[in-house]
């Protein structure tokens, strides 16, 4: 019963040395020149825009997905990026944990359903282009109607507050008249542009400008929240996320700043949500599980939430795994039957053993090194 | 809105929803236990309610009773019930207990942040969700009708059925024990004395890793016994319904105030009457709708519930 | 991890994998000679692995038995059976109909077995010239989409949804009928036709979801208790349908249920108990067991060990339509696309024959009632159009 | 909270002569008549002084007498049962936390509350942006504005890190700095803020002797900038020392103002502090 | 030796509370710990009663090395402290804080003997027996912490700051008893701030500053320690 706190640490020896050699990869990258780092951090952006192209990827080995088309899972996998950078600030900056992130997801994509939709009710049929900045903008309203009056409340709670708002939007959706429930909306337009000789870019075959589309605007959007994240705003958004009550008395309006983490990460889910609409032609309620909701959360935390790139990897990776899972099989069974088992495992594993995430932010990882020695005697 | 639909059922969406909502107040239990103890919100406990559900049944599948069996005799049916519930319950505080042990106690040993444990809870969650699924190809399995739901005597025009009354009867049965075990035994002390004031009760002797052990056997029993209530009634379990059903018992908790065991059960009877209602206004598909609504606005408006907060706080 | 594992893509069969469990192996990767169209492959597009699964399989396995007795026929020049998992969910499915597309092997696709997947993978399949043949996709609007490559082996909701209603009207005589529906474009599209067909026959009329996501149906059932009625209409599949059935037996309604073909499964019945689920109606768009369906159902359970279940017999025919393509010698996608849209002949579960669409032509529709006697689907009568 | 029920009677009045001089002088803080009970405990009872513009007041009394209580209500976290509070001739309750900062009031906390997984110096800047009014938009776009603001205030929080000691930390996260430079740094957030009234809550708990007083001249540094402080402290040596006033708490009571010197030599309050010798019950 | 603390550190997160503290208690003594606020007074406690880890040093009790012994088997062995700020259990009645005192024994007859001497010490609290902790005065909590403490019949009783906020009549009656208690045999060691009444009953004192002890000495000697006044009222 005299437990100590010695036998955790000498079992993470070797946990420790594969730390160690990865803080060692960071400091490496953090002292590096500035133009190395440039020269880096463009190949692998070109990396990321060959990747679709089945002329580059066959030569990956095992990276495509062997059960899908792998544009289109990249596509997909871009989709949960860019959630992922949105959700990321609303939970890894302000520290606001929303469980119901994919509603805005929702919002989104309905909006462009029913503006462009021939089915839809009010008959509108406004081109692609024009219903995405209403869609962001609708989106950001809903944000901010979700989080005026909840924004009071702190950490669980909200969690559950917002969970139980994406259930009632996905209930709605499934339940109302006008968003058509299972029955969706078809014929959603694509985005516009013709090559030379008339054929659509955006394409219905062709996944690849879809997905060159997302990661451009995930460029553009993390350069965004970069930009914020380095800026009054983002010292506010960590300021509450460390010591809410110090922030409100060091003169941060706290509540607004709270509305704007989750108005920012709103309008990123509906640019997520109207893309995803544009690409995907149709739109139902299957698109809007709670479960995904999770997934997002899951997936930023699992990277690492408050850091961009750990986002950023954490969407990616969850995404493209679940769909890796696709196709294969193991001792007979398919795998892909238990990639949920996995993921629910994985987290659980995760939380005990690296709960600051792949590639945590620098300062979390070091609060985490700090709770640890903190454990109370015995216990 | 079909208020004719409300008023010319009312009787009956009454009872139906007294006796849903007995589950949800068994539920509710754990989470008010773990939470009045952990300040936790244990999302996994849908899972433990699950177990303790497919145990049940499997353990008239054991008997040789399957959806087709029909058993007659006082005797045996009693003995049937008996039996599952107390494989129920060990299965369900199995679980709860496992739960704890590998997901729980690592964090707080490593003094984890509360979102870690939310996260695990969720993963916990799924993962025990998905094992089931995996196990049972996702399809229903069915269970015997041990009790009738012809209605046995009328009050004021509403039938009253067996089923109704065991199920009520049996929620009031256990809730009345554990408040006695809460509020008498000397383990309820210290489960009280750690809800109250963590370290002080270290500084009392008590151990807290033994308390928070017997706050999530105790929370599991309740729920095993729930999901035999649910198979009693329903008959039927699929893999998934764990997770709306603790959303809902979770809700529960928090109408009648997280940490307060009577306000558990008020909740639970209270929330399972509003959706019912509301299932008769608007039509079935908004009940949960309904009891989201509930959730989100008591949150908003009273977050300590219609009865308070905490264990022990106000004499539990 | 990646290398010791046992990779399926899409073009090794698994054949093996539900009968018996066991690891992927029994597909044959020789050359077949003779035509150009051996060794080709149709596809199977469907849930498989998901809450709506069991719908998917039943119609997989019917497919699978085509092929397996088309290999068997004609040995020297086999045709493989691929198989894409799409769980039924919209977002999933244009990533699996490029996954078809991209295999130049597939020349046809039996699927998508769901009206939702069918609106999402549509457009790819139409562009790639892919020509699918849906042994279950019955929402109506699928045909109203210009799609060269959409064909139906059934009828669709506005066929049989009119003749549900028709049966209730005429051989039950309910003067008193509630409907229920899960919301889904299916059952709420059977439901709309019934209602309309009843008229003021229905005294109410309530919704719940489906995808196994309620189970608890006490609302509706106290709803439908106080409302005395004669039948219930249900509108959606077996796993709802079998727990409302038993939730209102265990409340003493002894009403009928009626309910479309998507109940029309093994599966209502264990999930409902047999003695709810007695007297139950079950119309479907397709013909009992004639003597037109040979020994259909004794392959069908030789082969994979189960009975077949709602539309095996439909995915069964469809794919024979493009197998009958295939040996015709049709070994491209054009040509198969060709040979379907002028395709005439009989199935197993019913004649067919292309209209304007891809719609199975209504003359060949026929839509039957079926009734649970003693824990077993037998066969009514036919419902007379109107 | 501190035990009112059988307190015997303090008379609350001790009137010092020095009030009437600085009396002249134009009042920042007033405390007036204030009462707050939590549930059925008084926490202050009756409390009623005035912090005038330019001084350093103490505010003292030993463990549990309701010095924070008081200083919280003052800061506005805690709404007064009766009486109430004004900041500059405005009344505080109802006011927003932010607000009441952007008047001119900033304060330290008791147990240092530093945004530890930031900076020393967006620390500061946290402070100093107070008064900004960089937008999301302009943020997100760098508008000049942001830079502007940007600059200026990355240079007052180099000023201020300067000022308070720790200028050559000021990459470290806050978690990282010792125990003194998280004091320290939290002095110079609320600095940040451009307060008129600064509120420091026992600034030297756990500081040694040579700290102590490097905080003095700090204070008086403080102080000499125009800003006018109010110091909760227990280091009598330091309150002492810095003070210009002092006013005293028992049982939520005042039971002592006036200058140090006065308030020392008060019999009451060293039976409050040093505690009664047994002869003298 | 019942308690020998040994080159004692600890950490909040990354600061350092306790400097290498190293004192010893006596059997039958009454030692006190004296100190300004933030001097390290509570948290020394917190290191004796186990509910802080400490970073390195060695802590025994009894003979027995205690350093890593869980708080709750702390108890059980003998070393009870009623906590700063009384930590009541408010939902809990007096009688049943009181059997929380005593919550790792199980013999009746003995546990019957000490409530029965606990509520003739504390007559207010037999008076107030049936009422629940939150509703008592600070003055009756902190009579309460006391008695519960002694409920767990402890060899060392730790007592931190129990002249907190109440009035001087209290006080009195409190240190009163805390003699009381140490002339029945039960050690002590107290924390306080009123030094003037800690010191005039200790037969040990130390004095803590910035986490490290400065002085130590009988209680007559430091109470008459200049320095010591100084520290408290800035007296020179």
């Amino acid at each position: 019963m005299t437990t100590t706190i010695d036998p955790p640490e000498r079992r993470e020896t070797a946990v420790d040395k594969l730390r160690n050699g990865r803080e060692a990869i960071s400091e490496r990258w953090h002292h590096a020149p500035r133009w190395v780092r440039w020269v880096l951090l463009v190949a692998v952006i070109a990396f990321f825009y060959a990747l679709p192209n089945k002329e580059f990827y066959q030569y990956l080995g095992p990276i495509p997905t062997p059960g899908a088309n792998f544009t289109q899972v990249m596509f997909t996998v871009s989709i949960y990026v860019l959630l992922a950078v949105g959700l990321n600030i609303v939970v890894g900056f302000a520290g606001l944990l929303d469980l119901g992130y994919f509603g805005f997801f929702a919002v989104g994509a309905y909006t462009v359903a029913v503006l462009t939709s021939p089915s839809s009710d009010i008959k509108t049929l406004w081109p692609w282009l024009l219903v995405v900045p209403i869609a962001i903008a609708l989106t950001m309203v809903s944000g901010v109607m979700l989080g005026t009056p909840t924004l009071r409340l702190r950490g669980d709670y909200l969690a559950l507050v917002t969970l139980g708002f994406a259930e009632m939007i996905r209930i709605a959706a499934v339940s109302s008249e006008f968003l058509k429930g299972q029955r969706g909306f078809n014929q959603i337009p694509h985005p516009p542009g013709q090559y030379a000789d008339g054929r659509p870019v955006f394409g219905v075959l062709d996944a690849r400008p879809y997905y060159w589309l997302v990661l451009t605007l995930i460029i553009l959007v993390v350069i965004g929240v970069r930009n914020l994240t380095h800026s009054r705003v983002g010292r506010a958004w960590i300021s509450i996320r460390e010591d809410e009550d110090a922030a409100q008395l060091m003169g941060v309006p706290t509540f607004k700043f709270k509305l704007w983490a989750f108005a920012s990460g709103a309008a990123i889910a509906g640019l997520a949500g109207a893309l995803f609409a544009g690409k995907q032609n149709f739109v139902n309620s299957q698109n809007f599980e709670l479960l995904n909701s999770i997934i997002i959360l899951a997936a930023v935390i699992f990277g690492g939430s408050g850091n961009i790139v750990g986002a950023i990897v954490g969407g990616g990776l969850v995404a493209y795994m679940i769909e890796r899972f696709r196709g294969i099989e193991l001792f007979g069974v398919e795998l892909y039957e238990y990639r949920f088992l996995f993921f629910g495992l994985v987290l659980v594993v995760m939380m005990i053993f690296r709960p600051q995430g792949l590639i945590p932010n620098r300062r979390r990882a070091a609060e985490f090194k700090d709770r640890r020695k903190e454990v109370i005697v015995g216990e | 809105m079909n208020f004719d639909g409300l008023f010319s059922n009312f009787g009956e969406l009454t009872t139906t929803g007294l006796t849903q909502g007995a589950i949800y107040a068994l539920v509710a239990l754990g989470y008010t236990l773990v939470y009045g103890v952990l300040r936790l919100i244990n999302f996994a406990h849908s899972e433990v309610f699950i177990a303790g559900a497919f145990a049940a049944i499997w353990t008239w599948n054991g008997f040789g009773l399957d959806q087709n069996s029909q058993v007659s005799g006082v005797g045996s049916i009693l003995f049937y019930l008996l039996v599952a519930m107390i494989v129920a319950a060990i299965a369900s505080a199995g679980t709860a207990t496992v739960i704890e042990r590998v997901a729980y106690r690592p964090l707080r040993k490593r003094n984890a942040p509360p979102l870690a444990f939310l996260i695990t809870a969720i993963g916990a969650s799924i993962a025990i969700s998905e094992a089931f699924g995996v196990y049972t190809r996702r399809l229903p399995e069915g269970a015997p009708i041990l009790v009738s739901s012809k209605p046995l005597f009328h009050i004021a025009g509403v039938p009253i059925d067996a089923v109704q009354l065991l199920t009520v009867g049996a929620a009031l049965v256990m809730m009345f024990a554990l408040d006695q075990f809460i509020n008498r035994s000397r383990t309820g002390r210290g489960i009280r004395a750690v809800a109250q004031d963590a370290n002080t009760a270290a500084l009392m002797g008590v151990n807290k890793d033994r308390i928070i052990l017997m706050v999530f056997i105790a929370g599991g029993t309740m729920a095993g016994v729930a999901g035999l209530l649910y198979d009693v009634r329903i008959q039927t379990l699929t893999y998934s319904v764990g997770f709306l059903l603790g959303l809902k018992a979770f809700t529960a908790a928090v109408l009648g105030g997280i940490g307060n065991l009577r306000g558990a059960l008020v909740g639970g009877l209270l929330l399972g009457v509003v959706e019912n209602y509301a299932s008769g206004l608007f039509g079935s598909q908004w009940k949960d709708f309904a009891a989201f609504a509930v959730l989100v606005v008591l949150l908003m408006f009273r977050p300590t519930g219609l009865l308070g907060e905490s264990l022990g706080r106000a004499r539990a | 991890m990646r290398q010791k594992l046992a990779r399926v893509i899409g073009g090794v069969a698994m054949l093996a994998l539900v009968a018996g469990g066991t690891a992927c192996s029994s597909g044959s990767d020789e050359e077949a000679s003779g035509g150009s169209a051996c060794g080709s492959k149709i596809a199977f597009f469907g849930a498989l692995t998901g809450s709506s699964a069991a719908l998917g399989i039943n119609e997989k396995n019917g497919a699978k038995l085509a092929v397996d007795k088309y290999n068997k026929e004609n040995p020297d020049c086999k045709v493989e059976l691929a198989e894409l998992d799409s769980q039924g969910s919209p977002d999933q499915a244009p990533g699996l109909a490029q996954k078809a597309i991209d295999d130049t092997k597939i020349l046809g696709v039996v699927g998508p077995a769901y009206s939702g997947e069918s609106e999402a993978a549509g457009p790819l399949f139409n562009e790639a010239g892919l020509v699918t043949i849906t042994p279950s996709a019955t929402r109506p609007s699928l045909a109203q989409q210009g799609w060269k490559t959409f064909f139906r082996a059934v009828g669709n909701d506005l066929s049989q949804g009119p003749a549900a209603g028709n049966y209730m009207k005429n051989v039950m005589k309910a003067d008193r009928v509630y409907v229920i529906d899960d919301q889904s474009a299916y059952g709420a599209g059977l439901a709309d036709e019934v209602k309309k067909v009843l008229g003021p026959a229905v005294v109410g009329s309530d919704k719940v979801q489906g995808e196994g996501k309620q189970t608890e149906f006490s609302g509706v059932v106290t709803k439908v208790k106080a409302a005395n009625v004669k039948a219930v209409f249900y509108g959606g599949y077996y796993q709802e349908a079998g727990l409302i059935r038993k939730q209102l037996t265990a409340a003493g309604v002894t009403a009928p249920l009626v309910a479309g073909d998507g109940v029309n499964d093994g599966a209502y019945i264990t999930s409902a108990g047999a003695a709810a689920a007695e007297g139950t109606i079950l119309t479907c768009p397709c013909q009992p067991s004639t003597e037109a369906r040979g020994s259909f159902a004794a392959d069908f359970k030789a082969l994979n060990g189960t009975d077949p279940g709602t539309y095996s017999d439909t995915a069964y025919d469809a794919a024979n339509i493009l197998l009958a393509g295939i040996k015709a010698g049709k070994s491209t996608r054009a040509d198969l696309l060709e040979f379907v849209k002028g395709y005439s002949g009989e199935g197993v579960a019913a004649s067919y024959k292309f209209v304007e669409g891809g719609e199975l032509d209504p003359a060949q529709v026929k839509v039957w009632a079926f009734k649970v006697q003693g824990g077993k689907v037998v066969p009514d009568q036919e419902i007379p159009k109107s | 909270m501190s035990d009112t029920e059988q307190t015997p009677a303090v008379p609350a009045q001790a009137p010092a002569p020095a009030v009437e001089t600085v009396d002249q002088r134009e009042p920042l803080l007033e405390v007036d008549h204030v009462t707050l009970r939590f549930g059925g405990v008084v926490a202050l009872n009756d409390v009623d002084f005035t912090l005038y513009k330019g001084e350093i007041l103490g505010l003292i009394g030993p463990n549990g007498a309701g010095k924070t209580t008081c200083f919280n209500a003052m800061t506005g976290i805690y709404q007064p049962t009766e009486g109430q509070i004004r900041f500059r001739g405005e009344k505080i309750s109802g006011k927003k936390r932010h607000q009441i900062t952007r008047m001119g009031m900033a304060r330290t906390f008791q147990n240092i509350r530093l945004f530890p997984e930031m900076t020393a110096l967006e620390n500061v800047q946290v402070g100093a942006d107070a008064h900004h009014k960089t937008s999301v938009i302009s943020a997100l776009l760098r508008l000049p504005r942001h830079w502007k603001e940007e600059r200026e205030g990355r240079e007052k929080a180099e000023r201020l890190l300067e000022f308070v000691g720790i200028r050559s930390r000021m990459h470290e996260f806050a978690r990282n700095l010792s125990y003194g430079e998280q004091r320290r740094l939290e002095i110079a957030r609320a600095l940040a803020t451009d307060p008129v009234l600064l509120c420091l809550d026992e600034p030297a708990a756990g500081f040694n002797p040579a700290e102590k007083e490097e905080l003095l001249q700090l204070i008086r540094q403080i102080r000499d900038t125009g800003v006018t402080v109010l110091l909760i402290e227990h280091d009598m040596r330091l309150v002492m020392g810095v003070t210009d006033r002092i006013v005293v708490l028992e049982f939520g009571k005042k039971i002592a103002e006036g200058l140090p010197a006065e308030v020392r030599d008060n019999p009451k309050v060293i039976a409050a502090y040093l505690g009664v010798p047994d002869d003298a019950a | 030796m019942l308690l020998e603390i040994e080159d004692v550190s600890l950490l909040y997160g990354r600061i350092q509370a306790l400097h290498g503290i190293s004192l010893t208690v006596d059997e039958g003594e009454i030692v006190a710990l004296i100190g300004a606020n933030g001097a390290g007074k509570s948290t020394t406690m917190r290191a004796i009663s186990g509910i802080r880890p400490v970073a390195s040093g060695s802590i025994r009790f009894a003979g027995e090395d205690i350093t890593k012994l869980r708080a709750d088997l702390r108890v059980r062995r003998g070393l009870c402290q009623a906590p700063e700020g009384r930590g009541i259990f408010p939902g809990m009645t007096v009688l049943e804080n009181l059997d929380m005192g005593a919550y790792t024994r199980r013999d009746k007859a003995g546990i019957a003997q000490d409530l029965a001497r606990v509520l003739e010490l504390f007559p207010r609290l037999a008076e107030r027996r049936k009422q629940p902790g939150g509703t008592l005065s600070g003055g009756e909590q902190q009579m309460l912490a006391v008695g519960r403490a002694l409920m767990s019949r402890p060899k060392l009783l730790l007592l931190d700051e129990p002249s907190m906020g109440l009035a001087p009549m209290l006080i009195q009656q409190i240190f009163t008893i805390i003699t009381e208690i140490n002339q029945q045999g039960t050690t002590i060691l107290l924390v306080e701030q009123n030094a003037q009444q800690a010191l005039a009953r200790a037969h040990r004192a130390y004095v803590l500053e910035t986490g490290r002890i400065v002085k130590s000495g009988t209680g007559a000697d430091l109470l008459h320690d200049p320095s010591v006044k100084e520290a408290y009222l800035g007296v020179a």
